[in-house]
């Protein structure tokens, strides 16, 4: 039965349609979500897509995260529901601290577009097809994408390293942290772009194995 | 007497104290001044000159370039907006249509790189918008000084820090344009930017009023003192309450801070009010704000309107009713709404966090009146602001290059080593590898660049007219060229090659080129030889625009482009755009499979190093007199590879142009990661095959099993074809007789070229 | 009403680029033995005057104006007369 | 050495739209009547004392870390102690 997937629209969001469309690709049922309302319409998945919430104005996710919505994300989240911060979405979902850590600017001290692979370094809902040590190749498109932690080896040990960038780090990332989890694995957010790697034409498919939680579940038997 | 009592007649605007010396200070000339009296019929109020110096500016009046541009062809079948509305808007097939134009922002960006080429993002994005179109991708062409010196660092880092700061930001992928260096541009960079959109065929909107009474709603960010005086050049400096203080004058920076965030937020309202046919006409408020989109917009209906200045929301209050009526606040448009839907357009500006406040209306008549504290500022007619400003025909005398009757071809010894001279030619900032600049910029939002920064045209999936990407097979290429410098030695040449590879790079797609866009960045008009290669390139642009059947559409002229005194080159920018009918069937530039045969379609190589990158770049000459391109050639080679694309023959295809075929083919080996075995032709110097920059070429890779049907092909359509040899998988693209390329030393070179223009050395 | 200023800078352990990128850039413009650069955020603000202004600044600068995971801030209230002139 | 604090912004008369976004945003976060924000750059840094102290930090500020088209910018000299301590 396909699942329906609810994309969070914020001011400033850009890459809700690309969202969209990869999720009705992978076989969801997709709607968007207006952040100025509080609920989630019982939809059966989250994700916070890229984009410039707010300008980025300040710090890339510091406005968007006191959006009435969130609110409704935020006990989602705690009631377990699959939850996915895509780029700027991740930063949403770290200054709202449903993820730990934060992102802050490259160091290269600027954008940065292109193809890096990843790493899955451990399991949860939204690669569930996908094991540890699989490498994928997804674009990264984005100025604050410096993953930084204070304990980057305690997360890897508590499971919450969901990938690494697999040999270019593009923008010094600690311990080359490109995505990460809650404690419960239910929540994840990535720098890299899986929407936009899910179209041969567009340039690979590989971003298909990190929605997974998006895809039709199995029929039972 | 008269003039107080003049004065205290609410209904008349008061006289501006010492008019003659305001409108000289403004930049009008006194004909200009002694019309706006006539028009008048009084002297005009401070607001006035206000309004008419900056509407009659060369930015916003075009008037030395008006009777030049006329001579444009700008008909077809596919054109469904020309020249005059904001953008132009071409049909592309199922019901869809694309708005395109290009404009520049050279002057702002050399003295704020960041924010001067962002707010020329902003500025080309709204006037797409304005013609009722999602803007879906940009190009940005752009030109500066020569790497290593440290201020060509700070503009050409900054610029493209700006391109992306706002591009990436308000959701619109830039997906292609092109760079060039030349000392020329140190003083004055060039910072063109193309906008393209995409329409559903009904759903065009025009910056036309259409009935009295309609309320102009004022949508957007708040009115302040920013770019007041940047629409015309010369007021800036004294365009100032105390001018008589120059020296302790505050002077007003003619740089605005863009907004992408509020962009972004006023494309989704406008995409919502037009979707809801909520509004009856809309302008975007670039150069001259409010007196510039209301002036225009009466005109064109032959209307008038009326608008009360107290309520245009201000940033700062103390603001005067002149500086009100110019400022160039950025991400504001100017809509005209029926009253019985302005609480529903106000209701959607809300929704998307966008001010929108009513400030006026739609009158009877033709004036043009403004009124500040329940008085009178402004009462002129409409058109004699916006339609009926002075045009010139000003002097000319023959643009002559000091070196363009030399031989170079002749002349020129044979270099010694071209291989080295092949490598030198890599990391020229025209050929090399554009990644550090392109790696800046998100080219995939949208979910629809096929092709994106780095082939000969992007290549473009058309998403739906509300967004949705993936609706349709449907597809636009785009290209955007220029070359100053073979614009200097022959601006009516340089302009018609520069048509011809802008439309053959869409060609090697696949597309087939449909409409043109231009920017004419010249120098000082004044200078007759800088009116006469202005006038000329105008020429040559228009009879290869005719005989490519691409009529131009729209576009913009920068002119006072100069340093100290010298002008720039001649650097007229085209953007070609053409629809695919099939983007699965679209030709990469790289090559694809060892064992293909590579081909050059269109004419054989003829010597051709006058202009070319080569005698520049290697021997430090710009000479030589220009092949004539044959046109003629041209539409047959252009022809052909449209119709050997739809048959899916082509493995690959790239234009020839700067560096010759040396770059070309290095160029599709270094992007296929393949090698290629080459055979030059016979009678020809080494290095005039490999360096001729001679027009009308494409270098094609081809399946064995496809050659004869594209020998065929070529044939039938009296092209020539020569055989150069084939892809290998030797990683050196090597040249019978002459020696190889080393791709791995090659790409090295061809990698750092773009990363010095913007690190430094 | 009150101004005040809040200076927003990434605590001492966090790798600050920006600070490096102008502190390499220093000696080339002439200026020697410039160190420690850090770059970080100033805000200025005007609010109600009140007992409880220190809370709400530093419940604002908490919540919003720096992120506590890899900032600190400082504040202080400006003198209008002195601080504005600029 | 001393240690200065230079602040950055954007010159009274231009957008400053990061201030703009900011006090729209703080109604909503439970902020009332929170005007002018402005949002600039903050930079510390260390460089050795001098009676010409004043006259290299304008030529800094001015040559790199300002753009005096768009930016003013102050600056003042840090009581170690006190303005560290974070
Ligand atoms: N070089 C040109 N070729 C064709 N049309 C041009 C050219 N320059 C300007 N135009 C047209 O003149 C009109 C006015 O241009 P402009 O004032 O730049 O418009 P806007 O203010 O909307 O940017 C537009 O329709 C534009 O397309
Ligand atoms: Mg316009």
């Amino acid at each position: 039965m396909s699942r329906r997937v609810g994309v969070v629209q914020f001011p400033g969001s850009c890459d809700e349609r690309d969202a969209l469309h990869a999720l009705a690709l992978v076989g969801a049922e997709p709607e968007l979500l207006w952040h100025a309302e509080a609920e989630l319409r019982g939809v059966d998945a989250v994700v916070v897509p890229g984009g410039f919430t707010y300008g980025d104005y300040l710090r890339a996710g510091a406005l968007a995260r006191f959006a009435p919505i969130m609110g409704a994300v935020a006990q989602f989240a705690a009631e377990g529901g699959p939850v996915l911060g895509i780029c700027n979405g991740f930063q949403v979902l770290c200054e709202a601290r449903l993820l730990p850590g934060a992102l802050t600017e490259n160091v290269t001290l600027r954008f940065v577009h292109r193809a890096v692979d990843v790493r899955v370094e451990a399991t949860n809902p939204w690669s569930a097809g996908l094991v540890p040590g699989a490498t994928l190749t997804v674009p990264i498109k984005h100025g604050e994408g410096r993953y930084v932690h204070p304990d980057p080896q305690g997360l890897a040990d508590a499971g919450q390293v969901w990938l690494r960038y697999a040999d270019d780090n593009p923008n010094g990332s600690v311990a080359d942290i490109a995505g990460v989890t809650n404690a419960a694995g239910n929540v994840a957010g990535l720098m890299p772009h899986p929407e936009h790697a899910v179209d041969p034409l567009l340039g690979g498919t590989d971003g298909r194995g990190l929605l997974a939680a998006a895809a039709p579940a199995p029929a039972a038997h | 007497m008269a003039t107080s009592d003049r004065a205290a007649d609410p209904t008349v605007p008061e006289p501006a104290a010492e008019p003659d010396a305001l409108a000289t200070d403004l930049g009008l000339t006194s004909q200009e001044y002694q019309r706006i009296v006539a028009t008048c019929g009084r002297t005009p109020s401070t607001a006035e000159l206000g309004t008419y110096s900056v509407m009659w500016s060369e930015h916003c009046s075009y008037k030395t370039s008006k009777i030049h541009l006329r001579r444009l062809p700008s008909r077809g079948p596919q054109v469904l907006v020309g020249p005059g509305e904001n953008a132009g808007v071409v049909d592309v097939g199922d019901g869809l249509a694309v708005a395109f134009k290009i404009e520049s922002h050279n002057h702002p960006s050399f003295v704020e790189p960041i924010q001067g080429a962002a707010t020329g993002v902003g500025g080309i994005i709204r006037d797409i918008l304005t013609m009722g179109a999602r803007p879906i991708a940009l190009l940005d062409p752009l030109r500066f000084g020569e790497p290593g010196d440290p201020v060509t660092t700070r503009v050409a880092s900054g610029v493209v820090r700006g391109i992306g700061r706002y591009g990436n930001a308000i959701g619109v992928p830039t997906v292609g344009g092109e760079v060039d260096v030349d000392p020329c541009y140190a003083g004055n960079p060039l910072v063109n930017v193309l906008c393209v959109g995409v329409v559903a065929r009904d759903g065009i909107q025009y910056a036309k009023a259409e009935r009295v009474g309609d309320v102009a709603v004022l949508i957007g960010q708040r009115t302040g003192r920013d770019g007041i005086g940047g629409a015309s050049v010369l007021a800036s400096a004294t365009f100032d309450d105390n001018a008589d203080d120059e020296a302790g004058q505050a002077k007003r920076p003619n740089v605005q801070v863009g907004d992408p965030f509020a962009g972004k937020l006023l494309i989704e309202a406008c995409l919502e009010l037009y979707a809801r046919q909520l509004v009856s006409g809309i302008q975007d408020m670039g150069a001259a704000g409010i007196a510039c989109s209301t002036a225009e917009m009466a005109s064109a209906a032959g209307l008038g309107m009326r608008v009360d200045l107290d309520r245009v929301p201000l940033r700062e209050p103390s603001m005067e009713s002149w500086e009100i009526l110019c400022s160039e606040s950025q991400e504001r448009m100017l809509a005209l709404v029926q009253p019985d839907r302005l609480d529903d357009v106000l209701a959607v500006c809300r929704r998307w966090g966008v001010d929108a406040t009513p400030i006026g209306e739609v009158t009877d008549g033709d004036r043009l009146v403004f009124t500040r504290g329940g008085a009178v500022v402004h009462d002129a007619p409409a058109a004699s602001i916006a339609d009926e400003g002075p045009t010139y025909d000003r002097p000319r005398e023959p643009w002559v290059h000091p070196h363009a009757h030399e031989h170079p071809d002749a002349d020129e010894p044979a270099p010694v080593d071209p291989i080295a001279d092949w490598l030198a030619l890599l990391d020229h900032p025209r050929a090399a590898d554009p990644t550090p600049i392109a790696e800046q910029y998100d080219s995939a939002v949208g979910s629809s660049t096929i092709a994106g920064p780095g082939g000969d045209a992007a290549v473009l999936r058309l998403p739906g007219a509300d967004g949705t990407p993936g609706v349709t097979l449907r597809g636009v290429a785009v290209a955007t060229d220029g070359n100053g410098r073979r614009c200097s030695l022959d601006p009516a040449e340089g302009a018609r090659q520069v048509v011809a590879e802008a439309a053959r790079n869409v060609a090697c797609t696949g597309a087939r080129p449909l409409a043109a866009t231009n920017n004419l960045n010249f120098g000082d008009p004044t200078r007759p030889p800088v009116m006469d290669a202005f006038a000329t390139a105008v020429d040559g642009l228009g009879q290869a625009c005719e005989a490519l059947d691409t009529p131009i559409t729209g576009g913009n002229v920068s002119f006072y482009n100069a340093t100290g005194g010298t002008d720039i080159h001649p650097t007229p920018v085209v953007g070609v755009l053409g629809p695919l009918a099939d983007v699965t069937a679209a030709v990469p530039a790289a090559f694809q499979r060892v064992g293909d045969a590579i081909v050059l379609l269109g004419a054989s190589t003829r010597p051709g190093l006058a202009g070319s990158l080569w005698l520049w770049h290697v021997r430090g000459r710009l000479a030589g007199r220009l092949p004539a391109i044959d046109l003629a050639a041209e539409v047959a080679l252009q022809r052909l590879l449209g119709d050997l694309a739809d048959e899916r023959l082509l493995a690959s295809a790239h234009d020839v142009a700067d560096g010759g075929l040396a770059v070309a083919l290095a160029e599709s080996a270094l992007r296929g990661h393949r090698g290629a075995e080459v055979t030059p032709e016979p009678d020809l110097a080494a290095h005039q095959w490999l360096f001729s920059e001679a027009p009308t070429r494409v270098v094609a890779s081809v399946a064995p099993d496809d050659l004869a049907a594209v020998e065929a092909a070529a044939a039938a359509a009296g092209v020539p074809l020569t055989h150069l040899g084939a892809v290998t998988e030797a990683q050196q693209v090597r040249v019978t007789g002459v020696g190889a390329l080393d791709l791995a030393a090659a790409r090295q070179r061809w990698q750092s070229g773009t990363a010095r223009l913007l690190d430094g050395p | 009403m009150v101004r005040v200023a809040i200076d927003v800078l990434l605590k001492d352990e966090i790798l600050d680029p920006q600070g490096q990128a102008i502190e390499r850039a220093l000696p080339q413009l002439g200026f020697e033995d410039v160190r420690e650069v850090r770059v970080g955020k100033h805000v200025e603000l005007t609010l109600p005057a009140g007992d409880d202004l220190a809370e709400r600044v530093e419940a604002m600068a908490d919540q919003l104006l720096a992120n506590p995971v890899i900032e600190s801030f400082t504040y202080r209230v400006l003198d209008e007369d002195h601080d504005r002139a600029r």
